[in-house]
Parts: structure tokens; C-alpha cells; sequence
């Protein structure tokens, strides 16, 4: 047991992954020797080998479509896109075959893969390194997307995600990397996926969130505690398929919910969650649901990053009327 | 500042030279060009392969006139390039494995997926894919181009198991324009995978023919940007392709790397079902094409050698007929499936969330409001 | 003032902006000597040539790679993509390129470009050919997403797109390619983008729909009628920037709102306008929102591709719940 | 059926040849290896490529501090490489179109834009961009490779109105691998577009070597795929890479075509400032290619014709140093942007539903309640 990092947790799941399955490969820009560009995969080249741990050509869509073709012959491949703003190449392959070729072929074949990126912005990094467009890969059915939002929950849903006999994207927030740390465990442990996290029970509103934005969301809970406001925190986890039922029940218990993700706020993937509660959540509603995220326009460049994202003081005046209003 | 003339250029000292071969061995009218490969001093051999050819040709055409008459959807026809097909299948090996494109029906068949198999997927119900061929094959895959990372995937996973099995991946003139193909290539290259790429360059993709595809003076040489040996064969001519698909597999299988071998030939037929070529397409050029075509051809020269005969001929093609009639029965006595079967195959365990949704297609099965 | 079918009033729009416009070029896959493979573009290149009317290789990367280069030189290039599921390998382009050139550039250069698709299930055809995942589209800032549901609205809105400055994605319902037709006037007037259509007004219930799905909206609001439900039915027609306005007056005025479309569920576009009610709709409403949508799994081949689609008879039965409830 | 060995391919008659020529003029230690092209003679010329590469240099190497001191994002120098961004530049004309990526510095200096304007742009601040250079150059792409279809595009601007104009666009050796640039260049083929493509072979992708990137054994010879002439250029020697750009150019100008040039030079820096090379590569061999650098290269052969003196130096790095600090001031001094400009251009006319979330950053601008 101890103590480390979000990345460091990411790590340690791969290494005890490749160590228990040897049909595990990762692979990706700069994943060998130079360990990733955020360290995800250090070590795991000298340990595992430059067979097993690949350093691909630079090229997106290659790796995703490798990663198919690996995993119809039993291989268990994870890929690494090394930003969010680099995986546009890759749709294609997840959702024309990694999403379908189960169905396609009616079981005969499978496609157990994970494609790992970083995503979110709050790191000053230049152009489409803040991307954060999940809600595009939520959409596509037969496709798995899980985010983290600790390093226990990094460790436990990487797990789960590699054991998983399905397609799963794996989405790190880049922002927490670093900043994150908690007692990890390296027991070979794997959390549930499609369940949430309810991180902090209240009676009063219901704060859902995932990825890095958990941070301020738990931080916004504190704030309201103060002001003696029972706050709910649930992190999502695995956005596609989504635990509604956990949604719902929050929602039926405090009447007031407010979903906070950095991406744009239009199809964003708060759009999802509201749209569950105004159709089966809507008797129970004591208040407009509210969503505080990005705003509809490019992520700006580092200047103005800050002001782009779902600040505490946005969330916590977003609950306050919540809580106030009906 | 100045701008000077290209002739520079030819002053300046070559660092590197590159060639592209080409094989073939019958002419058209079947008269041997150049010494056979060895294998085709077995009959037997040029037999299956002629054979393999005319069933195909039996089973696309009879597919189509299904088509005609609403019995089934689109459909892609070899018609034509029925030698690149069973050129290569017939090269492969139980354990290499297919990653084949949506034109390559000859190829499944010889691989043993059933005629029923195939018309079934192509009448639209994916149970079609479940395909009594090998388990391991890729199924028909239909964003062109798209199979082709897959198919390197398929021969890293050979690679890293250290097993003596290749992946053939077939694909067309129109397919060697997209990135895909080219990424997989260049990864190919690098790691000296066993992989075979195959070009089927019927010089038309749909209504755009090869001189707007690219401006390559072959396909072949393309395998020069990714650092390994293009070859281009006589599609027309099942020995050709079958020759140096069994000698690129041979290398692959022995660890000496990838190999994108270019088939020459032609598309006698329409796109698809869905297309009319009259639209863009001479039918004088589609006549002198059909000179070439890869059965006859073989057929000639099986005649010339007396290894094929009138009877021969004919019972063949009763033979074809009557296997082919009796797959379109199997194919028309296949039950409907139930709506929430939709849900299936969607995961290996359908999450709890979606239950609901296979539920309501299940009550709806035979009450749907509006018929 | 002709009837024409919905994919000729693309032909006539594309015609007569190619006409008053020598900086408007198409290009795609069949689009010249054939005509296109829906015939959207039949005649263009034998009246404005090979080079204005481009048969590119097979490459939809290439083709919107091709469209942002020579829009931000000042043409008003016009690509297609033959079907919405080959459109996959064009987002990285949409997303990285297409949307943001202005902003990156603070606009000194721009991206006046349409992408025109055909979309849609129903039509019988092979796998990836019924796609319609609008709703990844409609989550990028700085594109708009336009889809016509009769010939009328094709002309005026194609019209729009072309002549808007910004980059358009264009999506045409396949289904209704033929299906629908109507009396369109070659005048060269276009529509406005970013507004809702109100095909039919009431005071019982918004249904909103957009595409080939309003044919079925429709058929149910007659339907319903019959029952005596006054049914207001809303094409949406711009799916980004879209109408809010128009969704939540009309709920305004019904309280009661069924959302049609024909992508899976899930992320669906549908989730948006149901979460834009959940927040500022609510205190109208008096029904849970509805959403009549395709299933969550693979569009499948035809033989079940009907049982796929939201048929007139779950949007009639959804209407009359939510006119029961409340 | 039985497998052959690939040797039956030598027997094969070889149906097309290609080679790929290399073109440099000076050795590491600046002695002339073969005549110089015309323009060498002309002393001027000369030293503006001689100034241009060390006001690179200079640049480059100030902007590394500021990031190191905070003051700027990370960036990207091209310390070794800058003969490649001022041979390219420099080969162009005002009119032309230069399509970069993000490691062009020298290249964008030289086409007119600001050194206060590049650092706004990795300082974090999109109003760089708008750029004093060319207002038809396209701007910075962070996406490896995915800004070569643009410079098809806009090569075909060029050639649909007919306008003698050519774009230029550059990207490295790990974008070789990506199927954009592989798509970009096959249409350039097939059009014989007015577009030259640079493959900067700096023989690094951060830390993946270029014998992972690829197999083949030049970076010229992927143009043979696409249809056109590759030639690789000693990208450390300034008047070779001018050399092959104008030719290239000269040639695309008058309709013969795009080419492709590779530049082979060496990444002697990390990869940015958030890299740390040493993780993956030994620092022998960088040092060993500090001899092959392109400025002492050039200033050898200057001094040793007698058309550069220790005085010009001495000017030249004084002039230098100035005009940068005097840039750095100017960008420092830059005032912050209102955070609802984030909506200034994210379309011609902001659509009214957006207007209400202008506002709100408008009116959080100075009390964002978490500081
Ligand atoms: C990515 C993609 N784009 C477009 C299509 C539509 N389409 C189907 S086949 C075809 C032409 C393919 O030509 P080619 O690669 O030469 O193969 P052929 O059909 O000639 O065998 C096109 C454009 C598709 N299936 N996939
Ligand atoms: C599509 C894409 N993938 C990954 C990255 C991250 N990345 C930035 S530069 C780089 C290496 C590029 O190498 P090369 O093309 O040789 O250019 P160089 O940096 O050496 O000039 C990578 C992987 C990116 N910017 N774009
Ligand atoms: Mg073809
Ligand atoms: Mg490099």
C-alpha cells in the first residue's frame, strides 16, 4: 500500500496486467524507451520487452486499427493516444469495427481492446491538447468509455477495462495526473465498470461529474457543506453504458441535480444525463436541472484556459439555486 | 531569388534504385509465355484452380439475378476477377487468416464459407458472418481500405507468438488511396510482418478509373514507400497470381517480412447491383476486356495440355448449378430473427441499462402499430 | 416551379450556386462523370467542367483536408462523402482544422466549406450505410450541422450553407432522396440557417424532429389528430447552432414535448434538446419529455432494419402517454 | 499447396525503374564537394541565408529560456535544423503558400511573421496568429501531418485560377508515417498540383528513431508511390536545400508538378521543452552531429571566400540579440485578451444562442468567485 500518483496508479494496472496476461500488449507514440510522454508506461519496455511494449510510426488511426486486428486473434492490446485531440483518426475504427465486430460476425469473433488517451485541459499545453470530447464517443453503441477520477479508481477501472472481453476507451484527465495521490493497493483488484461512484452522500442536491472535474465538484461539496447544504458528489465513471439507475435514485432522493463536465456544454454528455431525468426523473424534480461546463467555443490556448473551465465558484452557485429555487 | 531548371537534378549522383517485376504466364488465348511454376505440372492443382474459378462465377452471377428479383440486397460481383480470388485462397494455409474485402466471394468459398453463408450476409442478416470457414478469417469488410491495419494487427499478434502464420489482406485500386492501407504498409515494412497485401487493380473504383486514382505507373510500387517488394501479376492468369502469392506467403511464413502484390485485371460487371457502369464506361472497352478474362483462359490452356475435356466441361458446370441451387434453397428456407436479437452480439453481456430496450422489441415482435 | 424530389433540389442548389459563384467547386467520390452515386450531382460536370466538378481518389480525410486548404484561399468548395458512415476519417479534420481556422487565426483566414452526406437508415442497403451520428457533429464548437427534410428545404437550406461563411456539415436524408417531393422554385433564395421550421402548429404537444424522421413525425401528428391531440411538429433543420428559442416557446405553450430521432438513443441528439427543457423548460412542462429514438445497438442489416427505426406507431403511442400524464 | 522461395522474382521481367538522387554542395567543414548552383555566386544572397539561419538560432534559443523562466508555453526550437525552414523560405515567393508545422520558426520569420507574434502564439495566446507575414499562409498545425491535404488544397486554388503559384508545405519524418500525408501526395500526383512537399528527416518523432518509423531507406523514394519525383537534399547544407526548393518550385510554377524533398538533417535540441531527450537518446550521438550543423557549416565556406570577417559576426549576433530582446519586450509588454473573446471568431457572426454565455464570461471577467 502506497501512496501514488494517478499516472503512477495507471502504471502499476498495466505492469500487473501484462505480468498476469501475456496476451496484453501496449502500444503507442513514445510509449518504449521514453516511458510516454506523461510516464504512463515507464518501465514497462525494459520489464516486458519492445515486443510486448511497441513504439509505434506516428500515426492515430494505425494504432486503433491495429489494436482490431490484434484483438479478433485473442491479443489483449492497449493503446495509448498520447492527447485526446489526436484520437479523431481513430472514430473510424472504433465505431465501423471495434464497436461491431462482435455483432458483426454474430460472436464468432471478438474485440477486446483499450484505447488509453489523456484528456481535459488546465495544463497550459499548446492547441488540441485540451480536448475533451467524450460525449462524441458515448454516442457509439458496443463501445465502452470509462474515466477515473483517482488513483484507486485509476487502478481498479484500468483493470477492468484490460479484462474486459469488450471495447473499452479509457479516458486519464491529464490535469490530475500529477496532482492526484492516494493509497494504491497493487493487489490485482478491479473495480466494476458501468457503476458509479457516489463519493459523498447528501440529501439536499445531487452534484454528478467525472474525470478531473471531480475535483472541484468535491471541493464545490465542501464549500456548500459550510453553508450547511447536504451535497450528493457522484462521479460517472464509465460513461458508456452509464449507471442511470444510480442517477435516478440520487435525483429521486434530493430532487435538485447539477452535472458539471469541462467539454461544451452543447452535446455535451450532461446533455445525456438531463435528458434521462426530465424523462424518467422529472416527477421528482424539486428544481431545474442545471449543468456547468465548458463553454460552446474552441478550448482556448493557455491565456484563457482557465476562465473556459467549470470553475468551484460556477458549481457552487449553480447548486445554490438549485437548492434555493422550488 | 533565381529559380533554375529541374534538368539539375539528373547531375546529381542516385542513392538509391527500386524495380518492379511483373509475372504472368499465360497469354490470353492460353499459350504459355515463360517456363510454369512447378506446381502446375499437377493437373490436379490447375484443375481445383479452374474449378474454384467457375464456381465462383456460377454463384456471383446466380447472386445477382437473386438480387434482380428482390430475393437479395446489393451485391458485388467478381465477375472477371474470379483468378485473384482463388489465386490467393488457394495459396493460404487452414491457419493463415483472411482479412478479405467485399468483392472477394471466391476467395471466402475456397476458405469454406458456405455459398448460404454469404448470400445470407449479403441478403441482410449478419448471421451470415458466422461463416463455416475459419474461425480465426476477418469477415467481408466494407469501408474500403479500413481491413488493412487490421490485417497487420492480425500478423504482429503471428509475430509476437513466434507462429508460422501469415494474413493475406485483399483490397482494391481505389483502397491504395487511403491512409489506411498506406499506415498499415508502413508498419508492415518496419517490423517485417507477415502480411500480404494484395491490390486487386481492376482499373475502375465504381466510376473512377485508375488514372484518377493515382499517378503511380503501377500499384505495385507503391510497397517502395514502405520499404519492401511490390510485385505486379497477370490477375487474368490464376497461375501467375497463385505463383507469387505462394512464393510471398513462403517468404512471409519464413520470417523474411511483407510483400504487396499488385493483380492486374478487370471489372467485366457493373460496380455492384446498384450500379450502372453504362453511365461511365464504354461498352467496347468492357468487350475487349472480356478477351482476357481468367477462365477461359485457363480453360484453353487445360484443353491444349488434354487435361480438360468436353465432359469434363460439363459436368463441372451441372455441378456448379445444382451446388449452387441447392445453397439459394438453404439460403431462402433461413428463418427470420427475432427484432431483439439486434441486442446479441452487442456485448459479450448486454449491460443492465439496455435490457429494457431488448425487452420493448420483444413485445413489439409482432404488434408493430403501423404493420 | 417544378416538382422535384428531395436529391434533385440538391442538384438544382448545387447547380445554381456553381453558376453565380466560380468559387464554389464540388468534389467527391463519383461526383463527376457519374454523376454521383444518388445522382445529387448528375449534369454538374458536363456543364462546369472536370475541374470544378472533381472526382477525387478514395480518401474522405483527403476530401475535407482538400475543402479547409482551398476554402481558406477564398473557394467555397462543396465535398461530398458518399455515404455518413465513410464520414468518420473526416473529423479529425472537422474538429482540428475546419471549426477552428478563424479562431486560430483570429480571423485572418477562414473555412467556407460544405460537407454534404447522405444519412439514414431505411434504404436496405450493406452495413455503414444507415448510419446517423449527427450528434457527434453537433458537439463541435464552430461548425454548423444543417439537415433538410423535404425538396423545398434542401434547395433554400443547401443554398445557406454554401453561401455562409462558416464550415457546414450537410446531411441529407437518404430515405427521402426520391421519397419526398414538392414544388421548388429555382430562384436562387436560400433559407436561413440556425432557425427551427414550424411544419404544423398546436397546443397539445411539440414533437421535434429533423431529417427523414419528420416524414413519420408528421404521419403521427395526422394521426393523433384524429384522436383530437393538437399536435405542433418542429423541424429542427439546424442541429448546430440550433433553435432554442423554437423548443422552448413551444413547449411554453404545449408543456408537453416527444423528441424523434432515428440515431441510437443514448448521446443522441435528442438528449440536448430534452436537457435545454430539463433547465429551462421544466416549469411548463407537464409531462416527462419523451425520447422516440433508434435503439442503443448497431443499426441492423435490413432484415431488421425496420424494427430499428422508430416507427409511426411508438411516436403516436409516446404522444398520447404524455397527453395522458399530467 | 507447395510454397516456392521468392528467388523466382530475379527471373521476373523488371516493368518499371525508379532511383532517388541526392543533392548537397558543401561538406561539414564548409569545403566545396560539387559546383555551386548559379546563385551561390552572388555573395548578398549568401549571407541573408547566413543571417537568416542565426536570427533563427537566436530566436530559438531566447524563447527555450523564456519558457524555462515561465514566461512562455511550451515550445518547439529547431536548433540544427535551421537550414531546412531558411533554404524553404527563402525559395519562395510572397505570393506563394507556405503550409507549416509547428517547428518552422526560421521558416515564418522569414515569410514576415514577428518574432513577438510567434512567442504570443506559444505564450498561449491565439492573437499570434494573425501574423504580419503572408495573410494567405496558413498558420502553425499541431497536428502532425494533417496539415498536408491543406497544401493540396490550396495548391488546387492555385491551379484551378490558373495563378503561377506554389505551396509549400513541410512536416517531419514521423508525419511521413501518417496517412494524410500519404493522401495529400497521391492526389498532388494525379493533378500535378503546384505543391511541394518537405519532409524535415531530422531522423527523430520525440523519442522514436527513424528506423521505427519506417523501413524504407529514404524518405524520398515514398514519392515514387504517389506518382512523382523524390530527392533528398543535405538539409544541414543551407545552399543545397535552396538549391532543390527552387528548382522544385521553379518547376511546379511552370505546371510539371508537385515533388517531394527531404531535408536528412538531425534534431540536435529535445523534442520541445517539455521533452527530455536525454531519457532515450545518448548525448555521444548528438554531439557527433554538432559537427554536421548547418551555420558553422555555411560560415566556414563565407570566411573562406573572403565575403565574412569576425567583424560581420560581431554585427551580425550584436544585431541579432538586439532585435530579439527588443521583440521580447514587445511581447511581454502584450495586455491580457477579456476572456469573452473566446467568442470573437468562432464563427463570422456569433449565432444569438451563444450570445448569453458571452455575456457571462463578460460579466465574470473580473469576480470568478475561486480567484
Ligand atoms: C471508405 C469508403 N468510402 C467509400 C465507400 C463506397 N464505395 C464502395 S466500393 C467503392 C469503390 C472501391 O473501389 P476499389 O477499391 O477499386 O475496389 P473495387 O470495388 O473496384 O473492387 C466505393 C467508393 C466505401 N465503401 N468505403
Ligand atoms: C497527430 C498527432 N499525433 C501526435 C502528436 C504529438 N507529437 C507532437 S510532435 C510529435 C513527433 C513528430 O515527429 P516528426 O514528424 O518527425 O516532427 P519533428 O517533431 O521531429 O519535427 C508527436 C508524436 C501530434 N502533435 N499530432
Ligand atoms: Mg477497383
Ligand atoms: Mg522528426
Amino acid at each position: 500500500m502506497a501512496e501514488v500518483t494517478l499516472v503512477e496508479a495507471i502504471t502499476l494496472a498495466l505492469a500487473r496486467a501484462m505480468d498476469e496476461d501475456p496476451n496484453v500488449v501496449v502500444l503507442g507514440e513514445d510509449v518504449g524507451v521514453n516511458g510516454g510522454v506523461f510516464r504512463a508506461t515507464a518501465g514497462l519496455q525494459q520489464r516486458f520487452g519492445a515486443d510486448r511494449v511497441i513504439d509505434t510510426p506516428l500515426a492515430e488511426l494505425l494504432i486503433s486499427g491495429l489494436c482490431v486486428g490484434m484483438a479478433t486473434q485473442g491479443l489483449k492490446p492497449v493503446g495509448e493516444i498520447q492527447f485526446m485531440g489526436f484520437m479523431y483518426p481513430c472514430i473510424d475504427q472504433l465505431v465501423n469495427h471495434a464497436s461491431r465486430i462482435r455483432t458483426r460476425t454474430q460472436g464468432r469473433l471478438s474485440c477486446p481492446m483499450v484505447l488509453r488517451t489523456p484528456y481535459g485541459a488546465g495544463i497550459r499545453a499548446p492547441e488540441h491538447h485540451s480536448e475533451s470530447t467524450e460525449a462524441m464517443l458515448a454516442h457509439i453503441p458496443g463501445l465502452r468509455v470509462v474515466t477515473p477520477s483517482s488513483p484507486e479508481r485509476a487502478y481498479g477501472l484500468l483493470l477492468g477495462a484490460i479484462r474486459d472481453p469488450d471495447p473499452v476507451v479509457f479516458l486519464e484527465p491529464t490535469r490530475i495526473y500529477r496532482a492526484a495521490k492516494g493509497n494504491v493497493e497493487d493487489d490485482g483488484e478491479a473495480l466494476p465498470l458501468d457503476v458509479a461512484f457516489i463519493l459523498r452522500e447528501g440529501r439536499d442536491v445531487t452534484l454528478i461529474s467525472w474525470g478531473a472535474m471531480v475535483k472541484e465538484t468535491s471541493a464545490a461539496a465542501e464549500e456548500l457543506a459550510l453553508e450547511g447544504i447536504d451535497v450528493e458528489v457522484i462521479d460517472l465513471a464509465t460513461l458508456k453504458p452509464y449507471d442511470e439507475d444510480a442517477v435516478l435514485s440520487s435525483v429521486a432522493k434530493t430532487g435538485r441535480c447539477v452535472i458539471v463536465h469541462e467539454a461544451a456544454r452543447t452535446g455535451g454528455f450532461g446533455a445525456e444525463i438531463a435528458a434521462l431525468i426530465a424523462e424518467r426523473g422529472l416527477l421528482s424534480l424539486l428544481a431545474p436541472v442545471v449543468r456547468v461546463t465548458g463553454y460552446d467555443t474552441i478550448v482556448p490556448l493557455p491565456r484563457l484556459e482557465q476562465e473556459y473551465m467549470p470553475s468551484v465558484g460556477r458549481i457552487v452557485a449553480a447548486a445554490r439555486n438549485a437548492c434555493q429555487s422550488g | 531569388m533565381t529559380e533554375q531548371s529541374a534538368t539539375a537534378d539528373q547531375e546529381l549522383p542516385v542513392i538509391a534504385r527500386f524495380e518492379v517485376r511483373r509475372r504472368s504466364y499465360l497469354a490470353p488465348d492460353g499459350k504459355v509465355l515463360r517456363q510454369l511454376p512447378a506446381f502446375a505440372a499437377d493437373a490436379n492443382v490447375l484443375r481445383s484452380l479452374y474449378r474454384g474459378m467457375v464456381l465462383t462465377r456460377t454463384f456471383d452471377l446466380k447472386a445477382v439475378s437473386l438480387q434482380r428479383t428482390g430475393r437479395l440486397g446489393t451485391y458485388a460481383v467478381s465477375l472477371g476477377q474470379e483468378a485473384v480470388s482463388v489465386g490467393v485462397a488457394s495459396a493460404m494455409r487452414e491457419e493463415d487468416v483472411i482479412v478479405p474485402s467485399y468483392r472477394d466471394n471466391g476467395a471466402l468459398l475456397w476458405r469454406g464459407m458456405k455459398m448460404e453463408e454469404i448470400l445470407l450476409f449479403w441478403g441482410g442478416d449478419e448471421r451470415g458472418n458466422r461463416s463455416s470457414g475459419p474461425a480465426h478469417d476477418l469477415p467481408y469488410c466494407i469501408p474500403v481500405g479500413s481491413q488493412a491495419p487490421h490485417a497487420a494487427g492480425v500478423a504482429y499478434a503471428f509475430f509476437l507468438r513466434k507462429q508460422p502464420r501469415v494474413a493475406v489482406c485483399l483490397f482494391g485500386d481505389g483502397a491504395t488511396s487511403k491512409g489506411d492501407v498506406w499506415e498499415a504498409m508502413n508498419f508492415a515494412g518496419v517490423w517485417k510482418l507477415p502480411v500480404i497485401f494484395v491490390a486487386n487493380n481492376n482499373q475502375w473504383a465504381i466510376s473512377v478509373p485508375l488514372k484518377l486514382q493515382t499517378a503511380s505507373e503501377t500499384l505495385a510500387q507503391k510497397a517502395i514507400a514502405a520499404g519492401f517488394v511490390g510485385e505486379q501479376v497477370d490477375g487474368n492468369d490464376v497461375i501467375a497470381v497463385h505463383a507469387a502469392m505462394a512464393d510471398a506467403i513462403a517468404d512471409a511464413r519464413a520470417g523474411k517480412g511483407p510483400r504487396l502484390i499488385e493483380a492486374l485485371t478487370y471489372r467485366l460487371s457493373d460496380h455492384t447491383t446498384a450500379d450502372d457502369a453504362g453511365r461511365y464506361r464504354p461498352a467496347e472497352e468492357v468487350q475487349a476486356r472480356w478477351k482476357e478474362e481468367p477462365i477461359a483462359r485457363l480453360r484453353s490452356y487445360l484443353v491444349s495440355q488434354k487435361v480438360w475435356g468436353k465432359s469434363d466441361e460439363e459436368e463441372l458446370v451441372a455441378d456448379c448449378q445444382q451446388r449452387v441451387e441447392a445453397a439459394v434453397e438453404r439460403y431462402l428456407a433461413v428463418g427470420p430473427r427475432a427484432p431483439e436479437t439486434m441486442f446479441d452480439y452487442l456485448y459479450a453481456e448486454l449491460p443492465r441499462v439496455y435490457a429494457s430496450q431488448r425487452e420493448e422489441l420483444k413485445r413489439n415482435r409482432h404488434g408493430r402499430s403501423d404493420g
